[in-house]
């Protein structure tokens, strides 16, 4: 009895802290006090997800929250000269029919959800997961949902991170990279960067039987590529354009090419044949990995590195299209 | 439930407000640096909880999870910190 | 009999952590709140460290809450140097 | 299995990685793509209209564990409009990016958004549509921001970020379903809902999610400059396919999916900002100084026309009379998609050989350039609602679906928006021909022409003639995964 | 239902509600971004807490899933919107 009133008292604590830092990130006007909160707000995230049983997604929420996200909101923050304006938050009639509607809107959803979830049968899809999962290849059944059962989403989710960062190197070139490290963080990124990218294989292959996969396996290499940009390594670790452009591509190549050959075999898309399920799985999970890691490194870096446009071509954010 | 869990669960909960209680540090500042430190706090009061949880809900991955926060702990410090090349 | 060893020391960590948060809160300057935080919670951690693989028992375990504690302990470190550094390199302009 | 219904988004979205990998070569990479996207769409077309629905289970997992493709006559005409605009536009993007470099980053984003198109047409499940949202939504937006000027990116992160704002509704209404149903499924789903409190819900969250992405006024504010500061073919298709595909996913949520648990009463929220659309659009179009400003309020006003047959549909009881009108939105829709995308090439040929698009300097265009001008007017001709169109035939079922039903309100509309359409393209068509001060050069390659004369043209007479085939394949579909229950 | 699930959902409901009234009432892009991730991390959280089943059964992984392609949507648009802020304020100083 005391340790049930006790998790409801962890709930409640950590609910409220989580909530009061999610306050504290979107309520201006202090640009730089917003993205520490937010950086904090992330880590709560992760201890919520944990609290949930949902270690899978503390692993992916610590890994890109305390890697690549909070390093690059930082980095925008440093572009922005007057983060503590005081004009950033509308304030007067629409803030407050905004506030309003806002609060209505938060009070009829909770209302129908404190409803729903009262009647639902919370069973749902867990029981077909959990007796398919001896046919999925895998044994963590969060990677079976997402590389057998549901692959096609994690297929286009690839696709979007994909247009991303086609769309930020077309913006133009590299953020100015950062100056050579001093004594000390060059001796942290030396035995870090061997060691984030030991995790990442650990989690690639921990994926199949217990938390992790390609996700965060490629979150942990592309923190890795953080930490050797911060230290002044201008295209952080990356190797050279063609092979860049590769990389980028190798995580939905892999789908796409397993998912041809299934149809040819007249299954169904991405249907692995019998047997074959988790190497097929770990196969498209490593192309998966590199390919993410390529692409928020190079997200990271901002725009194109050098020598990605052709050789003999200015590389300048060209205007075409008419003049404006 | 033995008395070791219900001590433990207490002390995560307990952890959790001195958490809080740091975090007022981000909210008065004032310069950059003093919020940074109590985010630096979070970090590593957020490795506590996630191994302090790893027994309590039986789930030995977020030892792995906190591990995963500990290596990149120095990255937001680095990211805030770090001069560009043609920085003055 | 071992439970109780680790509770003290998981409890003695905690305490180490509140002196932190209050270290930070309440200090005048950043230097002395860095200085509080370092020693506060890089000991906090150790001791929790140490309680939970004495509460635990294992060995693998144990050498991951190590690792764990090793880790905070050089990123902490690292991160309080920057961000002094940079704090004087301001105050200098 | 019948794996048809895969092609139309993996060619795509494989050429999308050929073209990264070689982008020298991206231009004919994207053409051929292009090409062989419309013959499977084509092979596609055929199956499902010789055997009906086709339905693909994904990974060979029963749908609701596994994700569904399905594509009913709905998803394959309007498979078969994009592919074709977006062929055209690709053709014509290859003689309008002269830079290289533009050309490389241009292709590989372009098919991703084609692949997201067709992903979105064909997905029978709830969470993969919110995943095709965002890759048509970022694809889109980074397309828009390749016109490199500062109001074509101040316009794309409207664009991005009132596009996520979208995105996270639509997926809040998802996690109701699924805390409410237990599945994503929308065949599962479309035998489940009830008329409840967390149906209305999901809907509301859905609907605003997607009345954002497709624009509907009050919610259209994002749209004139991101279409209007986009290269040419950017824009053709943004106006074109990617608005559209948010209405056919109102389409599948108001008049299938939630038909059911829906007081017929509901759709005039719809219709009203509908006709709200077509005159506030209409008459900013008039107002638009610039030619592709006045192509992005009449795409305003156009979307608008759609949502009005929304309370005809709601209130048609089901057979010959619903069925016929659902054909009329169809065609409708797919009459713009041709007749904008015409529009826009047009416009951006003009602005590249005048350096400008100001509609009132567009002096001597038919002199030097009569095949644009030509196009101008036949996308007018659509545009406004003249016969042989289209839009014709669509606004005259609309407007006697509207007397059958006693719905009178929409008639002053329609003729409003229609009085003003023909004003904004006969002042377009006026200036153009009328005398110029000879800046204009005279267009060298006349092929870069013809892409938009095609779509015009499709537009203008071959939709409108073949209104009747088109009208057989889409109608007996009218009632979609509602008829199975 | 239980109580870890009803109070994370109604967290989750309101960071969604708090993350949209940021969005739309702040000036700044960078304001903007977090305050959409923001209500990004309260739709995910409301998935996750309809995923708890209670103490010692195993979750539904479905949703775990779905959140976990969600965070990757919402780092790469994070990611593409900064990039466009920065050409912005490029061109600013053009």
């Amino acid at each position: 009895m005391m340790a049930v009133q006790l998790w409801q008292l962890l709930d409640l604590l950590l609910a409220g802290l989580t909530l009061g830092l999610g306050w504290a990130a979107v309520s201006g006007p202090d640009l730089r006090r917003s993205v520490v909160f937010f950086i904090a707000f992330g880590l709560l995230v992760a201890v919520v997800w944990a609290r949930l049983r949902a270690p899978d997604l503390a692993l992916a929420e610590a890994a890109i929250g305390a890697g690549l996200s909070g390093a690059l909101l930082l980095s925008a923050l440093r572009d922005e000269p007057d983060a503590e304006t005081s004009d950033d938050v509308r304030g007067g009639p629409v803030a407050a029919l905004v506030s309003l509607a806002g609060l209505a809107l938060a009070a009829a959803f909770a209302w129908v959800m404190i409803h729903t979830l009262g009647a639902a049968d919370p069973v749902r899809l867990a029981d077909q997961i959990t007796a398919q999962l001896p046919n999925s290849g895998v044994g963590n059944p969060v990677t079976a949902v997402l590389l057998n059962f549901r692959a096609y989403d994690t297929l286009l989710e690839l696709a979007v991170l994909l247009a991303a960062v086609l769309g930020i190197l077309a913006l133009g070139p590299a953020r100015t990279p950062y100056r050579a490290a001093g004594p000390l963080l060059d001796g942290l990124i030396r035995w870090l960067v061997p060691l984030l990218i030991l995790t990442a294989g650990y989690l690639l292959w921990a994926g199949a039987h217990a938390p992790g996969g390609a996700f965060q396996a490629g979150a942990m290499l592309a923190a890795a590529a953080v930490m050797l940009r911060l230290g002044g390594h201008t295209i952080a670790g990356l190797p050279r354009p063609p092979m860049q452009r590769i990389l980028l591509t190798a995580g939905i190549a892999a789908f796409v090419l397993v998912g041809v050959i299934t149809t040819g075999l007249g299954l169904a898309f991405l249907q692995y044949p019998g047997g074959w399920s988790g190497g097929l799985i770990l196969l498209i999970e490593a192309a998966a990995t590199l390919a993410i890691a390529t692409t928020l490194a190079l997200a990271y870096i901002g725009g194109r590195p050098a020598g990605w446009v052709s050789e003999g071509s200015a590389d300048t954010t060209t205007k075409i299209g008419g003049r404006d | 439930m033995t008395t070791t869990t219900q001590i433990l669960l207490a002390s995560t909960a307990l952890l959790l407000l001195t958490l809080g209680m740091g975090l007022a540090r981000a909210m008065i500042g004032p310069s950059l640096q003093d919020r940074m430190l109590s985010v630096q706090l979070l970090g590593t009061g957020g490795v506590a909880v996630l191994l302090l949880l790893s027994p309590l809900l039986a789930i030995p991955a977020l030892v792995d999870v906190a591990l995963v926060l500990a290596l990149l702990a120095a990255v937001a410090a680095a990211a805030l910190t770090r001069r560009e090349v043609d920085d003055v | 009999m071992s439970d109780l060893l680790g509770i003290l020391f998981v409890l003695t960590g905690i305490a180490f952590f509140a002196a932190g948060s209050i270290g930070v809160l309440r200090l005048p300057d950043l230097h002395s709140r860095l200085h509080a935080l370092t020693k506060a919670d890089n000991l906090g951690l150790g001791l929790l460290c140490a309680g939970l693989a004495i509460i635990d028992g294992g060995a693998l375990n144990a050498v991951k809450l190590f690792l764990v504690w090793v880790l905070v302990l050089a990123a902490s470190a690292t991160a309080a140097h920057l961000i002094a550094q940079q704090a004087l390199r301001q105050a200098d302009k | 299995m019948n794996s048809l219904p895969v092609w139309p988004i993996m060619l795509p979205l494989g050429a999308a990685l050929l073209a990264v990998i070689w982008p020298r070569r991206s231009a004919w990479i994207g053409i051929a793509a292009g090409l062989a996207t419309l013959t499977a769409v084509g092979l596609l077309m055929a199956q499902v209209a010789s055997r009906g629905t086709l339905v693909h289970a994904l990974g060979g997992w029963e749908p609701g564990l596994g994700i569904a493709l399905r594509a009913d006559a709905l998803a394959v005409a309007l498979l078969l409009m994009s592919s074709l605009v977006a062929l055209a536009a690709g053709w014509y993007a290859t003689g309008y990016f002269r830079d290289a470099d533009r050309q490389s980053q241009f292709w590989p984003i372009w098919l991703l958004m084609l692949a997201a198109l067709h992903a979105m047409l064909l997905s029978a499940d709830l969470f993969n549509i919110y995943v095709t949202l965002e890759l048509l939504g970022l694809s889109a937006v980074a397309l828009a921001a390749l016109g490199g000027g500062r109001a074509a990116i101040e316009a794309a992160l409207r664009y991005l970020t009132v596009g996520l704002l979208g995105s996270l509704a639509f997926l809040a209404g998802v996690a109701v379903i699924y805390a409410r149903y237990g599945t994503l499924d929308m065949l599962t789903l479309a035998g489940l809902i009830e008329p409840e409190p967390a149906s209305w819900l999901a809907l509301a969250l859905m609907t605003a999610g997607l009345l954002v992405k497709s624009a509907l006024f009050p919610l259209h504010f994002w749209l004139p400059p991101a279409h209007a500061n986009a290269p040419a073919p950017v824009s053709a298709a943004l106006s074109a396919l990617v608005v559209k595909a948010a209405v056919y996913l109102m389409m599948r949520l108001w008049l299938d999916l939630f038909a059911p648990a829906l007081d017929p009463a509901s759709a005039w929220l719809l219709g009203l900002l509908g006709a709200a659309a077509v005159l506030w659009g209409s008459w900013n179009a008039l107002r638009a100084q610039r030619l592709k400003l006045l192509a992005a309020y009449s795409t305003v006003a156009q979307l608008g026309y759609l949502f009005i047959f929304f309370p005809l549909l709601a209130a048609l009881p089901a057979g010959p009379a619903r069925d016929t009108a659902f054909g009329a939105l169809v065609l409708m829709a797919l009459t713009h998609a041709f007749a904008k995308s015409a529009l826009f090439l047009a416009a951006g040929m003009i602005q590249q050989q005048a350096g400008h698009d100001r509609i009132e300097e567009l002096g001597g265009t038919a002199r030097a350039l009569p095949v644009t001008t030509f196009t101008l007017a036949l996308a007018g001709v659509a545009l406004i609602g003249l016969p042989p169109s289209g839009t014709f035939l669509a606004k005259w079922q609309l407007l006697s679906s509207a007397f059958a039903l006693g719905q009178w309100l929409w008639v002053p509309v329609v003729a409003a928006g229609s009085l003003m359409a023909a004003g904004y393209m006969f002042r377009v068509l006026g200036f153009a021909f009328g005398p110029g001060d000879g800046a204009m050069q005279k267009l060298v390659d006349g092929r870069e022409e013809l892409p938009a004369l095609l779509l015009a043209i499709v537009a203008t007479a071959v939709l409108g003639l073949g209104a009747a085939a088109l009208w057989a394949f889409v109608a007996p579909g009218a009632l979609l995964m509602g008829a199975q229950r | 239902m239980l109580f870890a699930e009803i109070t994370y959902a109604l967290t989750g409901i309101g960071l969604f509600a708090l993350g949209l009234r940021g969005a739309l009432l702040r000036r700044s892009l960078l304001g903007r971004i977090i305050a959409i991730n923001v209500c990004g991390a309260g739709v995910f959280m409301l998935f996750v807490a309809i995923a708890y089943r209670g103490p010692g059964q195993a979750p539904d992984a479905l949703p775990h899933a779905l959140v976990l392609t969600g965070i990757v949507v919402a780092v790469s648009a994070t990611a593409l919107a900064l990039a466009l802020g920065r050409r912005l304020r490029d061109s600013d100083h053009e």
